[in-house]
């Protein structure tokens, strides 16, 4: 199956676009696609240990498990409020 | 009332919204743009979003407080796009019967949505360079 | 800035008193009149105060809040007069560099305010009756 | 010499004036202005100790001297600020 992957910040800037598109055998986990995401896109893998993993707008954990129909996002560590 | 706008942050439409004839305190936090961060000036901070995700944090934020207070009304507005030093990014408004929940609660939601809630800063210093903002995270 | 006033308070001239470039946190806070309190019902409040004694010490704490806290501007307003249900009799705003002293300087001024400033409330029950409010005092 | 001391509040609805006028010996203190209030006005004794005094706009103690340019009240306990 093909995920997207929503990007912000940072990631943006390291991998040059805000989706990013991988490739995975199907369902997944968050641990897996972690390693996916560094395979496809190497200038992602020294922020993916600071960063948490959202799956549906949820914060998840690496065996969150990942299907076609997941809406996917990469959250670096959050700066808002001041 | 949680909101997240690309307009200024209009205090007293804030305020009006917690307002209720049961409360006995209104306690009100403004996140505002320091000019100075240690050594280095800044010139502006640009905000980002994850927004789908914010909001529903922000509602989970909510709904934790008031298990946790006696809170009558929460009101979360954070301000997204380019900002100058002074104005507010956030404003957290709580009412409550008693003013130490009032702060509580208040001070509470601040620290949480700050780890929490997917919502980004890019610092413009003021030599020109710019820079995302990741606490914890070394450049 | 402090102010004893017969006047309702302006809220946006409270939180513009305290802004500052170098401030990252405003906390303010409003003492509201509740409509009830325990099982009886308020119709409005009377306020009065010793004004001289008042100004002086609502002066004492500021000098000390700053000794005690990294403040930037601390403004404190007291309203004196015929209040009801839901109108502001106090706000409390405080401008700092971080919100931990932001809140926790604010909590303190509220708490020590109302401990030492001579300013007294009378209680105009639904019932018609009236009473000041003197805490630890009883009738 | 004859003092002034401003009332406020539940003081002023059980003595029925704003101002009450105290003749002493010059120079007192605090802790004889009050005996010399209770006899000149019997109706303050059940509140006055539930009262600080007030010497040119700061609390007093007993101990504080009081001279005839002195402004004087009585404060009973405070509940402003909600």
């Amino acid at each position: 199956m093909t995920l997207y992957i929503k990007l912000f910040a940072v990631a943006v800037q390291k991998a040059g676009t805000t989706n990013l598109e991988i490739d995975c055998p199907t369902p997944t986990t968050v641990g897996d696609l972690k390693q996916a995401v560094i395979a496809a896109c190497p200038a992602l893998s020294e922020i993916t240990t600071h960063c948490r993993f959202a799956v549906d707008d949820e914060f998840a954990t690496d065996t969150t498990i990942v299907t076609e129909n997941s809406s996917l996002a990469i959250i670096p560590p959050v700066s808002g409020g001041a | 009332m949680i909101r997240i706008t690309n307009d200024p942050i209009d205090n007293n439409a804030v305020l009006e919204s917690v307002q209720n004839n049961r409360a006995g305190a209104v306690v009100l936090f403004l996140g505002t743009t320091r000019n100075v961060t240690g050594t280095r000036e800044t010139d502006s901070l640009d905000y980002e979003c994850f927004e789908s995700m914010a909001i529903k944090q922000l509602e989970a934020l909510e709904a934790t407080a008031r298990q946790r207070w006696d809170i009558i009304e929460i009101t979360i507005v954070h301000r997204l796009g380019h900002l100058l030093p002074g104005e507010a990014s956030v404003a957290i408004a709580v009412s409550s019967p008693h003013r130490v929940t009032a702060f509580e609660c208040g001070q509470w939601l601040i620290d949480t949505l700050k780890q929490e809630v997917p919502i980004w800063k890019k610092e413009n210093w003021s030599d020109g360079t710019q820079q995302w903002v990741h606490p914890g995270m070394e450049d």
